[in-house]
């Protein structure tokens, strides 16, 4: 296994074959933390005598569901809630357990879910200490009696989502003209919390399991109406390539993955280590005793 | 330094996958634009419509193609095809003007003088008028292979694999040694491929390198080329 | 084709034409980000370009460096500037312009060095030689001569900001690039079109403009040289 | 022997180059045409090799009327030079004067051993062989051109001012070369050329061409200077201008022949005109 | 007059072009430089408009050290003519003669009325002047490039092979015209050339010039052809191809004379030598 973020592709070298069975194309999406599940999916797999390609930071939901759908594609480390509300909107299932279970009539026909993780990530609005503190903020039903402009910062395609600006707006009640927002394509990293510390925007949309949250104190404002749904991690999979093989062997993936390990590894892949997704994927599966 | 050589596997594969990108299109590019450019230069009406349709293509915002691509052509959207097939219309569109050039630049006298003694159509053109529009096309095809080699990095926005990884994750982490590395990794490429051509013209051109007006020709299609 | 009258119909649409998101700021933005741009690019690229072939110093090295700068991937070297330097997406602007002009130089440069050199040695020789200051050889004489060479590399300046400018969207500005940049994560493929369409446009209206002031510059006796 | 029988050349465009075309130009000489610019002097010459062909009227060559053969043999069979050489500047001086054997099927070693003979036939040292043309001067590529035209031992052998872009010096030299040649050679050489000094040098027969290949005046070149046709072949040959009206005059105790313009032509070898 | 003394010019390249000259050039008079290709002929016109610092030695015009001129003051009090016209393609015809005459601060009109006397004076058609460069002949170029060498009335004039370039028809017509605006005007006229036959024709003083601008003989021309000094001036005005070695044959009842290279040079007009 060579290829980080290689597209499955006739040009691909080194994804010699091992063992017997199909091959299966593991992908990620456009962000160091997908990557670094689907490296550890990936090498847990191959520790199996699975096949296995790997095709990295594919892009975002829409993109990687296209090629899963078209079979560029055929596993790929998602989030229960975003994964849901993708394929059905209306869905008012909010609980973790609700969202698992809503997921398999949500999903289209040949794919499936296997186990979720304990883990979680979700999309988190925070605002810095003072701002907390000087407009006493705690919680996104503060934001309504704002008179303060709110300015937004996350991925562009938060604009779209249903627990972006509008869903502020709609749930919450926060005036829509008192809303800007502020594309930074960082899938919340470091621009995302160097805009909100240095004030370009004042709530920024940080994954929950970034360890700058902590570093600097971060205050993530508490999310009542449960907009932003349950984040647990799992894979999302081509039925056809879910032999036992590999439901087992995720399953036990999935029972091992906590919140405090992605934070853990996350910041081992942003902070001074930089270590790469394949190092902490294998780090991980070592640690956990796991193949 | 260090983070290099930790990854320098890493690295190595993604330079890998970025040469296997960057060559087809300008191999194929170049090998479609020949042609292209002949009829350019051969056949006045072709060439305002040939020249005027490279110019346009030149100007589609090029992250807009690749992502326009699979519609286009039907396929997966991982598919490098879709990179390449993008990068080879923009080598067509800069490398057909040059070849055109290139056929234009060569003497007149040359060519009327090799009917005169004999040669036939078929055999002038491989014989004569090719070889001598050489040092030409070579001078676009390496202006052309070094703008492929940087545009590949586009790719990485679109899951492709190659130095472009570099960039978009070096971005995420807030880790300017990473897209210092591709930056660097990106140039090196388009340095060796320049390298290699300029081997490959001195060993199919000999003569081109005592020629004056071969050189001049050459150095005013790089110009052009450059500011095509 | 059907895509093509889907974003058509977006343009079209009213709502698509108010507010910070609408065609008009959008718009202005891309102009404001590639006027900048080209106006810094040529103040430092045609200055230098009419030294390097006024005096015929550092000819050698300019080709160099412009190889050089084509080789550089737009979007490494934004993302390292916007990095490194901490500019952040605050001064997101200072990055985005600094590669952009890092984009129009190799072509503004090379078209003003080649203009000048394009110009007759003998005709130069002559203004010397009747007691022309350098000065006046340079204003009189060489950019006069030049100047279709200096404009040509003006309109491919301008043409390559205009397509990359829609990278300013990758670090957070505005401009045409966000209609793409926007719609790329979540496949809006009409969204791109219109991005893409729009820049094309752009480009052709701006091309058209300067084809047109390069008819009005060029020195009617230079004219009647390539007619003839 | 070449016939010339109410040949007519109009280009697509409309020009009439040549109109009503009549001349033979005999075996075994030297047929000069010159006349001045545009006068359809290229466009006769190239009709020869069917590098044009006539609009009207036929060529013979010998008895071969050439409409009926086939070009690129006939081009194969007949040496052409022209101005600026048009030599292939991707190959080497030897595999130049190579070019038509080695098109025609003869093997490389024997082609090269005649190109080496032709060096020394036209002048050329043989350490030149391995050079290409853009390492030679303006004098010598002509020279290889020449070679080039006689590589096949044609029976004739155009030439389109073969000698036009040379320096006056080296100009001479060749000039004097190709009398040589031809003493030995005895080709048919067609010559065009627009300088009448040459034309008088080299031309057994010199046809004096108006615009649209209209003959002013055909004979030797001691016939038309002492009794030129009309005044256009006056003008011409600068019997007008004076500059072959020539008068002796006695400076330094010597006999010094001075034209009508005042400039000096030479000095009188035998004292007293016969 | 113009003065060379003890002259030498090595460029940084290491090339010496010219080597220790000396020669006066006296005012109102035409020299002529000949020589062939490299001689240093242009090297030596150049340092007189300092347009070439010499190396060694120093130039005087009149009584005053060029090396002691602003050079671009002393440019545009000297007239230059080189081969190509080097005129301004940018400017119209009356413009490109007025240069000199603008840049000098004279008012435009003053400069446009000078510049169509000028065209008068080497015999340009007025109508001329709205043209471009490119939109003349060669020979209407080198006219204009002529007459924008006068355009300052300047005591000394430089011309570089201006004829060089054109068709002998045409040069023979220029040649004729400069002697005649020098019969009228009489500078002090430099010229530089590798024809041998110009140079007769249109020096007063006539200077041989070996490679390194080495003199090999100077004086009138037919001191140097009733007494050439050396083999090398003998080979150079052509005296050794037999090309000077004239003589005299009966052709169609008139006196044809012939040169030593076969070729006929002209006819006798007056048939008793003096
Ligand atoms: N291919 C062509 N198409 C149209 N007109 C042509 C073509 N070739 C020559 N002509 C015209 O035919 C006339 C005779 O041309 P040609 O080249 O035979 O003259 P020439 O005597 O060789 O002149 P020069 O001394 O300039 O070589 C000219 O008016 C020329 O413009
Ligand atoms: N700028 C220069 N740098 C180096 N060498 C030069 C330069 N200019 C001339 N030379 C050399 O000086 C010598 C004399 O040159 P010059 O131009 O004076 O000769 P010329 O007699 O005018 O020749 P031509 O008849 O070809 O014009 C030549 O060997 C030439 O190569
Ligand atoms: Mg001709
Ligand atoms: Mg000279």
């Amino acid at each position: 296994l060579t290829g980080c973020g290689a597209g499955g592709d006739p040009l691909e070298p080194g994804s010699e074959p091992s063992g017997d069975g199909e091959t299966i194309i593991v992908g990620s999406a456009g962000f160091a933390e997908s990557e670094i599940i689907a490296q550890i999916f990936a090498q847990a797999l191959e520790a199996n005598d699975v096949t296995v390609e790997f095709a990295g930071q594919i892009g975002q939901r829409d993109v990687y569901i296209t090629a899963l759908e078209d079979g560029s594609i055929d596993l790929i480390p998602d989030y229960s809630g975003n994964l849901l509300q993708f394929f059905d909107e209306d869905s008012d299932a909010k609980s973790s357990e609700e969202v698992f279970a809503a997921l398999p009539d949500a999903l289209p026909d040949g794919f499936e879910v296997l186990d979720q993780a304990e883990a979680e990530d979700k999309d988190s609005y925070n605002v810095t200490q003072e701002f907390s503190e000087s407009n006493g903020v705690t919680s996104l039903a503060d934001l309504a009696n704002l008179d303060v402009p709110l300015i937004v910062g996350g991925n562009p395609e938060l604009a779209e989502r249903p627990y972006g600006p509008q869903g502020l707006t709609e749930v919450y009640g926060v005036d829509a003209a008192n809303i800007q927002f502020v594309p930074i394509s960082d899938s919340g990293g470091p621009l995302t919390t160097a805009a909100l510390l240095d004030g370009t925007v004042n709530i920024a949309d940080i994954f929950s399991t970034t360890p700058s949250i902590k570093e600097n104190n971060f205050v993530t404002l508490e999310d009542p109406e449960n907009m932003i749904l349950p984040q647990n991690v799992l894979p999302l999979i081509n039925s056809e390539k879910a032999s036992d093989t590999v439901k087992e062997v995720l399953n036990a993936v999935s029972a091992e993955l906590t919140t405090e390990d992605l934070i853990e590894l996350n910041g081992r892949n942003q902070g001074d280590e930089k270590a790469s997704p394949e190092a902490l994927a294998a780090d991980w599966l070592a640690e956990k005793d796991l193949f | 330094m260090t983070w290099v050589l930790a990854n320098i596997e890493q690295i190595w594969s993604l330079t890998l996958d970025h040469i296997l990108l960057s060559v087809p299109p300008i191999l194929v590019g170049f090998l479609l634009a020949v042609p292209i450019g002949w009829l350019a230069h051969r056949y006045r009406v072709s060439r305002g419509v040939l020249l005027t349709v490279c110019g346009l293509l030149y100007t589609i915002p090029s992250l807009a193609l690749i992502v326009a691509m699979p519609t286009l052509l039907g396929t997966k959207i991982l598919n490098p095809a879709n990179l390449i097939v993008t990068l080879t219309i923009y080598a067509i569109a800069l490398m057909v003007r040059t070849a055109t050039d290139a056929f234009d630049a060569v003497s007149k006298d040359v060519t009327q003088s090799a009917t005169a003694v004999g040669f036939g159509g078929w055999r002038r053109f491989w014989q004569v008028e090719l070889p001598l529009a050489g040092p030409v096309l070579l001078a676009g095809l390496r202006v052309v292979s070094t703008s492929t080699v940087s545009l590949v990095t586009l790719g990485a926005l679109v899951g492709m694999s190659g130095l472009g990884y570099l960039f978009t994750n070096g971005y995420q982490r807030n880790f300017a040694t990473e897209i210092l590395t591709g930056i660097v990794g990106t140039v090196l490429i388009a340095i060796v491929f320049d390298v290699v051509l300029v081997i490959l013209g001195r060993m199919l051109l000999p003569w081109a390198r005592v020629d004056t007006a071969a050189r001049r020709n050459a150095k005013t299609a790089t110009t052009k080329a450059v500011t095509a | 084709m059907n895509a093509i009258a889907e974003a058509v119909a977006w343009i079209g649409d009213p709502a698509h034409w108010t507010g910070p998101d609408g065609i008009p700021t959008r718009l202005a933005e891309h102009l404001g980000y590639t006027g900048l741009t080209v106006l810094i690019a040529v103040l430092l690229a045609v200055t230098l370009g009419l030294y390097i072939g006024h005096t015929g110093r550092f000819r050698g090295i300019s080709i160099g460096a412009t190889g050089a700068l084509r080789a550089l991937p737009t979007l490494g070297l934004l993302t390292y500037l916007a990095i490194a330097f901490g500019f952040g997406i605050r001064l997101a602007l200072i990055p985005t312009i600094i590669v952009l002009v890092v984009l129009a130089i190799p072509p503004l440069l090379a078209g003003a060095y080649s203009g000048v050199e394009s110009v007759d040695p003998r005709t130069v020789d002559a203004a010397r030689s009747m007691g022309m200051t350098e000065w006046q050889i340079l204003w009189k004489v060489e950019i006069p001569l030049a100047l279709p060479l200096i404009i040509g590399g003006i309109r491919s300046a301008v043409l390559q900001v205009v397509a990359t400018a829609t990278v300013a969207a990758y670090i957070s500005l505005g401009g045409l690039g966000r209609y793409i940049i926007d719609a790329l994560p979540v496949r809006d493929y009409t969204k791109v079109l219109v991005g893409a369409l729009l820049v094309t446009l752009l480009a052709l209206a701006l091309e058209g403009i300067l084809i047109l002031i390069q008819r009005l510059t060029v020195p009617a006796g230079v004219r009647a040289t390539r007619s003839a | 022997m070449i016939t010339f029988d109410s040949v007519s050349k109009r280009f697509p465009d409309g020009t009439l180059a040549v109109d009503d075309f009549n001349l033979t130009l005999p075996s075994r000489t030297t047929t000069v045409l010159v006349g001045s610019s545009g006068s359809g002097k290229t466009t006769l010459l190239r009709m020869i090799n069917r590098m044009v062909d006539p609009t009207a009227g036929s060529i013979r060559i010998d008895d071969d009327d050439i409409s009926t053969l086939e070009p690129v043999k006939l081009r194969r069979s007949i040496g052409y030079v022209m101005q600026n050489s048009g030599l292939l500047p991707h190959r080497t001086v030897a595999d130049n004067i190579a070019t038509v054997p080695l098109l025609s099927g003869v093997k490389r070693p024997a082609a090269r051993t005649q190109a080496l003979e032709l060096m020394d036939t036209v002048g050329l040292d043989r350490s030149l062989a391995e050079r290409y043309p853009s390492q030679l001067s303006g004098g010598q590529q002509q020279r290889v051109g020449v070679a080039r035209g006689l590589a096949v031992n044609p029976n004739i052998l155009l030439m389109d001012e073969p000698f036009g872009a040379v320096d006056p010096l080296v100009r001479s030299e060749l000039q004097q070369e190709l009398v040589r040649i031809q003493k030995d050679l005895a080709k048919t050489i067609v010559f065009v050329t627009h300088d009448i000094d040459e034309a008088f040098l080299l031309g057994d027969q010199v046809v004096l061409l108006k615009t649209g290949g209209k003959i002013a005046q055909v004979g030797t070149p001691a016939d038309i200077l002492a009794n030129p046709a009309d005044d256009f072949v006056n003008t011409f040959v600068g019997a007008d201008r004076g500059r072959r009206a020539l008068r002796i005059e006695q400076v330094s105790g010597r006999q010094v022949v001075v034209d009508g313009t005042g400039r000096i032509a030479g000095i009188l070898n035998d004292g007293t005109p016969t």
